[in-house]
């Protein structure tokens, strides 16, 4: 294919900027939604990719997350439902030369589209994934969705929601995800981090984001966005750092065996040196972390951690594919059309 | 006693045994060596519907039908004149085929008491007396014990020996008719070259079969069967999914369009997948998806980076495939679908074949969103139309429905090979880099060309990037729309854009008979040798029947209504209940008349005769 | 100035503002205080496709639109005789809805120089003159400025006064409308009922409004529009999605078969779910699955445990659940499936109507799968229609697809309400308990009564334990077949009890003129309104033109064939590229025209009318 | 309903024996399938479940594992591929007094029914899922699933598959799973205990049966069959008991923090009591032992443990869905079907 590129991290256009990579399309959100600032942020980070956008693809499903594609001057594609992880499967092993997004809500990655969620993390294609978590079905006008807390009131849950939620990142680690992590609207500076750390990562990367949907499901993560709670519900991870929290790290968190506890370091019992020190390889302590869990609009429970989770090395789908081609045609040679139609056994019929 | 050798010019064998004894390869043998004897052929592997049934048992019997000639042959026969069993569960199963007054060979040894049991019979049933009283010959060979005494001093292990059986009854046959044992010796050698002591052994087995026949005069009559006159050409045998294994890759080496199959396992259609997988190195790339639904998106989305995406399954998975085709109608990619169709709604007869998702290729999808559809009509005809389905696909930008079944799968005939140069080249549209990416007028990614298709602009491509999706498009731009008038206008230009593509494809032409007349015989899909051999009979008998066969379903011919019209009668055979039938009364409003079954095998070619000659008389 | 006093027969308005500014209120309580007062009337809301575009752009118009007359009115009308706005972009949005010469009511608040901007007209741009200048009265109110002036003594926050504007609008409509404003009272009593200054806001700008009316001699004219000829009986305003909730509510009620809905929101399906889930002590248990393919397989699995299993969704929800369809045919398990139909191919145009699943809804499956269609004509008419698709499903053991659209869905009228005790009982076919499980008589779970149907036998009834599945089953027994004459009389089984139905629907009815003649217009769906208004115009102008409107699709009224004879011609006008056209012409053979509009939108009754002049006349 | 009956635990008609439970349907898989044993092992159970044989129900998608339910003499459903966990969804919601179980494999359950799977876990309704792992498609005749290793060549991977596979136990805990346990088809008495336990448990249990499939990939669990691998590949779990394996229990896992390893009691310098101590109700440290998932065909791996590595208390999906139709009705009365026709407003027109 004589158009295909190879990326080669220098843009042959110029220096670009964030307003290079946006589209002439209307935003079509809610005003105040936080979809706008993940737009913002992506499209920040988009320089910093070293690619023209003509190598980049957004690929996305329904929902009103899923209408990012819309809005990024780049290759995009606004799917069906759920599938997008199935469309950017394809087309990632087609062209592994492309960086490729997936942009996803939590009902169409989660509910609908959840096996292809899980099927996409285990194969580790080298996609970007963004999950838009508000809680909620956006798009619908206000259903609930698995994230939604256990009794939560939406149109279809009058009395309260009886299902029990995912926990969107467990999920991933329990799928065999190389990479997962947590950011959210409202802290775009981290969030840009996130997406940078996202992007550099060779394998599927999920990241989900918490984000408000100021129309259906407003103040879903105020414990962790509120000025007034969030330093006592957030933790920020950091490679090789100490589990801190709260104002001035009053606070960080213990593994007493495998259960995870809140220490007070201003009570003199507990220094830095007694804390998990995060490690991003580490799949059982990663796991550990998703199960920080808690709800946190109630005092004293553990911190929600935002930041990267577990980021393993782990060989792509697509690279197996190509070795396996490349060792094929090595083996084989390229294929000869005229003595594959010929098989094993002829016989020929004179004239 | 002297033995009368006699010409023939066609016959039907089967053969019957326990999974377990090797009758597909017995079968593929005798067609082998039956092809580069230079007759016509047609065959059918009747494969048992559980994996591994118990051995002995009705539901583990396998079957292998050939039917061969000195004339054109275009079905493995409707009945047998030869049934070989090897076992009490093998007649059992298969004596319906036979033709009366036909010739059983048995496996002595099959008929024990525990084969009787097995089998389902009484103890004191006596299937083969029954059999000879019923007007039958029936051969009686103790192929066990006479396999044993012929390898007796190979010093093999019994179960080796045993596995020779087939050999010997083989050569039973040869001897019957009049074939050469040298191919199948050949082939032997060839196949057990690491071992060559049960090459040998089998070896021996086959000739000791054919010397037996010719020392315990078995037949008292022996017979030949002339060469057939073929279309000259280099030939080999193919089954309907091969061919399509290998339309693919003829598509990729051809065209150089890279090519991507999505696919997800299941009856009949496993082989595709399966076959192109092992195909790495010639341009074609396979992901088995998690399911149906991933498949397609998959093929989607390598398509949109500038792949052919094709994918294949049979009913139940297309039906699960149905929102992903109308995704594929609006962003206008080019999407091979094949569905290898099998017997009955839901899960049905899965290894059994019918016609019954034509109506599901027209319209089983949410709103309006035509697709192209093809269907193949005999097992070597997958490949042509295989590449037709690909190269239509491409140069219209539009999903491909290809139908296949079943029997077609599974079934295999001779192929004439093609010339590689013969292809006709196909022609991608791809969209070319623009330099100026950033100043140029805006690129149009809806823009159509004459034949309403719009350009292939594939990510990696300068100055193109766009947005495309399933959301209605405005006109050339791409951008959504909720205009009516613009939704009014795409509707009619995705159907108009498929209904262009007859100007692109061959008139229909008769099969068989004249362009008017009284009775029309029309077909479509693996009906087709049925058809064919019918009306060739009604028409030896003098009735001035025609029949042409439909390989594009949508659009048709150009020229179809008007060889409609010339006829006073049309008859629509199907293995279904008329889908066909209803697509034609709909478009041409002709009271044309199905002959439908639905019993999960191909139509008989007396049954259908028989429909034909009441039809042409009434 | 003196003003006029007319009487109306018939009058159609359109409101139309930012999201925000209460259309939808507004036009409701018109549409409340019309019914009151005895006319008949259609009501539309054209909700804008975003869920909260900014204020103040075309992308954030809201709409809402009702025709309401002395005569029988069947549609919400083409074009409004007024045409309310609240700011410019409503406008731009919506002038292309007024008739010529037709008269707007014009909020100039919302013509600011932002105003205009955000609706995307240039600075310079006056469309208020220039719609004076095409013809159109312009009323002008500054009603912001009137609103606050209004409610200046009430101390409330300017906020809440601008959220009375509304009501202030409608009360100079009412004065328009020769109205009494007592029922909006009393609603906003009750509405607000726990914040009364809230209330007495809006009584005083409503108030305020019809004096202003009066005051000012905004208009020359007053009009007044006398009550409707209409049936007896007690009334109330109600939806397509609300009449099928009430629809299934009943359905528990009045058999006692609990009911089970499994759904996956869509657009414009999602109020069923939504409403049922508030049913909660009406024997429905609603279950929101994780997808379109869950939802309908829990319906059945609830259907095997013996409560009518559910399953609502849209054209790309619907295509998901083919593959399901399918085992439900086979598992000849009752089961109702409702596709509110969207516009479009893949996601289409979703908030927008059309018709375009009939042909996804006869043949969108693998093989052959019948399955029972019925389809509702008008939002009151799905309580009916509902109840009926439950009824079949319950006593013929079958699928049944209900297909409404989102026209329908969205779109509102008076229903009169049905006595309980007139509701057809609901007779399932439920299997008693056999004491004697071990001993008697093998239960035969598809053993098939007179009308084919098999019993339900439900898990926990004693002696009935049984396996059913989508394998093709033996006829009676149900066990796993593989017999090809068991698949073609099986087959055959699943259809004709489907065919059957039709001895237990009424005969098809006349909707206008007589059995015979020269034209008939034949219609499904959502056009009935206009093909009845259409019609009705037609013959007024002495057309000897008949109508009549399909409920039963398939199978359809045994006296259809007999109808259909009756005329010269026959017109079938629908949302599609002629779905209906293409069944009626396989099945008949008759030379059906089809009408056919893919805009999003209804039919209007004037371009349907001018087709039925033409068709007539040539 | 009249003919629905509440379950008692005391079979009306007599002491039921495995036979009665058995259909006259012939069995069809391949002689020498480990289906055989593990219908025999179900068969063997039902009399212990106290119920009559009406109130059972099996359901079932497609594959070999999926014929099943023919097999079974109780209530029965042979659905299609992958539905079988929503199918019984709707059936347990609808009929809370029916015991159900889904049988299914690695390709139904965890191939195209990987959504319906991990939602019906995190519902958790009481279903009984066996899910029968033989790491191949059997029915269709040897593709490899969602569970074959990496490398492994089967018709569809000529050259070795390339999909990095699921931990089912990982994945069904990662999706908030509230039981899951392991048994294998060669060791009929644990997988008894093991088919005992997911009765007991109300919630969905999540239980995966090792089976081998003698045509397509016989051998793939040998590692943990032969009698001359097992003792030191396999571990068998006890609540509250160390976590024991090799002959005579010579070995032992400790946790080194949240890391697994293996300790040789005979050394000295480790006793029981330093040892991992299995806690049911963990799960966090039911996690910690999906995790051993080493390739035991090579030595000195972690060992594969089989028994129940979580039982978690938590409330069933159909419990919380009746509860709330109990407080609907308790609330609003039974519903009025005619004030629910008239709505809130109407108008009397009359004649
Ligand atoms: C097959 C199909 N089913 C259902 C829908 C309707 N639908 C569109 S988006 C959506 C959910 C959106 O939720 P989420 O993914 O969380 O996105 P959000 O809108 O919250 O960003 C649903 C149910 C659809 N478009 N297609
Ligand atoms: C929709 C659909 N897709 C595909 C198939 C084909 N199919 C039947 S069973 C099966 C996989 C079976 O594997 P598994 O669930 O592991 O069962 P096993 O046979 O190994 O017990 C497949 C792909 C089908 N029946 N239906
Ligand atoms: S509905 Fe919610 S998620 Fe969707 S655009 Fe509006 S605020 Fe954002
Ligand atoms: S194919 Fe394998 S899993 Fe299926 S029945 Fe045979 S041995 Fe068992
Ligand atoms: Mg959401
Ligand atoms: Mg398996």
């Amino acid at each position: 294919m004589s158009t295909q590129k190879t990326v080669n991290g220098s843009p042959t256009n110029g220096n670009l900027q964030a307003k290079d990579f946006a589209s002439d399309q209307e935003v079509r959100w809610c005003p105040g939604c936080g979809d706008y600032t993940i737009l913002k942020q992506v499209q920040n980070l988009m320089p910093k990719l070293g690619l023209d956008p003509e190598n980049i693809v957004f690929v996305a499903g329904i929902g009103c997350s899923s209408r990012f594609p819309y809005y990024m001057k780049t290759y995009g594609m606004h799917g069906i439902h759920g599938r997008a992880p199935a469309i950017a499967t394809g087309l990632k092993v087609a062209r592994p030369d492309l960086s490729v997004w997936v942009v996803t809500g939590d009902g169409d990655a989660l509910s609908i589209g959840g096996n292809h969620v899980i099927h996409m993390l285990r194969r580790n294609l080298d996609i970007n994934v963004l999950l838009f978590n508000n809680e909620i079905y956006g798009l619908t006008k206000g259903q609930y969705s698995p994230t939604s807390p256990r009794g939560q009131v939406t149109k279809t849950s009058p009395a309260g929601s009886v299902d029990s939620p995912f926990n969107p990142l467990a999920l991933a680690i329990g799928a065999n995800a190389s990479y997962v992590a947590r950011a959210m609207d409202r802290d775009p500076k981290h969030l840009q981090i996130m997406l940078e750390r996202s992007a550099q990562h060779k394998g599927t990367s999920f990241l989900e984001i918490y984000q408000n949907c100021i129309v259906f499901n407003d103040g879903a993560f105020s414990p962790y966005t509120d000025k007034t709670q969030r330093d006592n519900t957030s933790l920020y991870l950091e490679n090789g750092q100490p589990l801190l929290f709260g104002a001035d790290d009053a606070f960080g968190v213990r593994l007493d065996g495998c259960r995870p506890e809140i220490v007070d370091l201003r009570s003199g019992k507990w220094s830095k040196d007694d804390l998990w020190i995060h490690d991003e390889q580490d799949r059982n302590k990663a796991w550990l972390l998703t199960a920080l869990f808690d709800d946190n609009s109630s005092e004293g429970k553990l911190p929600r951690p935002f930041g990267v989770f577990l980021a393993e090395d782990r060989p792509t789908y697509e690279e197996l594919v190509k070795q396996q081609i490349a060792a094929a045609i090595e083996r084989k040679g390229e294929g000869d059309l005229e003595s594959l139609l010929t098989g094993e056994e002829t016989w020929t019929v004179k004239g | 006693m002297s033995i009368i050798e006699k010409q023939k010019k066609e016959v039907t064998i089967r053969f019957a045994g326990d999974s377990g004894d090797g009758i597909q390869l017995t079968g593929s043998q005798f067609t082998s060596t039956t092809a580069l004897s230079g007759n016509d052929l047609s065959t059918f592997p009747d494969y048992p519907a559980e994996i591994r049934a118990p051995a002995g048992t009705v539901a583990g019997v396998s079957g292998f039908q050939i039917h061969f000639g000195s004339k054109a042959i275009h079905t493995p026969g409707d009945m047998c004149d030869v049934l070989v069993v090897m076992n009490a569960a093998a007649l059992k199963a298969n004596l319906k085929f036979l033709k009366p007054g036909g010739i059983i060979i048995a496996n002595t040894d099959g008929f024990g008491k525990k084969d009787l049991s097995l089998a389902r019979f009484a103890p004191t049933d006596t299937p083969i007396k029954d059999a000879k009283r019923s007007g039958y010959i029936v051969i009686e060979i103790d192929v066990t014990k006479m396999t044993r005494e012929s390898l007796k001093d190979t010093g093999l292990p019994l179960k080796d020996v045993d596995r020779s059986k087939n050999m010997f009854v083989l050569g039973v046959l040869y001897w019957l008719y009049s074939r050469p044992l040298d191919p199948t010796i050949q082939f032997l050698t060839r196949k057990f070259a690491k071992k060559p002591e049960i090459a040998e052994a089998n070896i021996k087995a086959l000739n000791d079969g054919f010397t037996y026949a010719i020392a315990t005069e078995l037949f008292s009559e022996r017979y030949s069967v002339d060469a057939a006159p073929i279309e000259p050409g280099t030939y080999r045998n193919i089954t309907g999914n091969d061919a399509i294994v290998l339309g693919i890759a003829a598509v990729a080496k051809r065209s150089e369009i890279p090519v991507f199959l999505g696919s997800y396992p299941i009856t009949p259609a496993s082989e595709i997948l399966q076959g192109l997988s092992g195909l790495k190195n010639f341009g074609v790339t396979t992901f088995q998806a998690e399911d149906e639904i991933a498949a397609i998106a998959s093929a989607i989305g390598a398509s949109f980076g500038g792949s052919l995406g094709i994918t294949t399954s049979s009913g139940p998975g297309i039906a699960l495939k149905g929102e992903a085709i109308g995704l594929a109608t609006m962003l206008e990619l080019p999407l091979v679908i094949v569905n290898v169709q099998r017997a009955g709604p839901s899960t049905g007869l899965p290894t059994k074949t019918e016609q019954s998702d034509l109506l599901q290729a027209f319209y089983g999808r949410a709103g309006e969103a035509p697709v192209a559809i093809l269907s193949a009509s005999s097992p070597a005809d997958c490949f042509e139309v295989t590449y037709e389905a690909c190269r239509i696909a491409v140069e219209h930008m539009i999903p491909v429905m290809l139908l296949t079944d079943g029997y077609i799968a599974n079934g295999a005939e001779p192929w004439r090979l093609p010339k590689i140069g013969d292809l006709k080249p196909i022609d991608p549209r791809y969209e070319k880099d623009r330099e100026n990416g950033q100043d140029a007028t805006p690129f149009l990614p809806y823009k159509r060309d004459e034949n309403l298709v719009r350009p292939w602009a594939i990510p990696g491509t300068k100055g193109l990037a766009h947005r495309i999706g399933g959301l209605e498009k405005e006109h050339e731009t791409g951008n959504i729309s909720y205009d009516p008038d613009n939704h009014q206008k795409m509707t009619e230009m995705r159907e108009k854009k498929r209904d262009i593509i007859a100007n692109f494809i061959p008139d229909q032409e008769m099969d068989e008979g004249s362009e008017t007349g009284k009775l029309l015989v029309l077909g479509w899909g693996s009906t087709y040798g049925s058809i064919k051999s019918a009306v060739f009979e009604a028409r030896e008998e003098g009735l001035d029947v025609s029949s042409l066969h439909l390989r594009y379903l949508n659009p048709f011919p150009k020229n179809l209504e008007k060889l409609l019209n010339g006829f006073d009668k049309i008859l629509v055979p199907e293995i279904n209940r008329g889908q066909l039938s209803k697509i034609l009364r709909d478009r041409y409003l002709l009271p044309v008349e199905g002959f439908n079954r639905v019993r999960g095998v191909p139509l008989t070619v007396s049954e259908l005769k028989e429909k034909i000659v009441q039809m042409y008389n009434s």
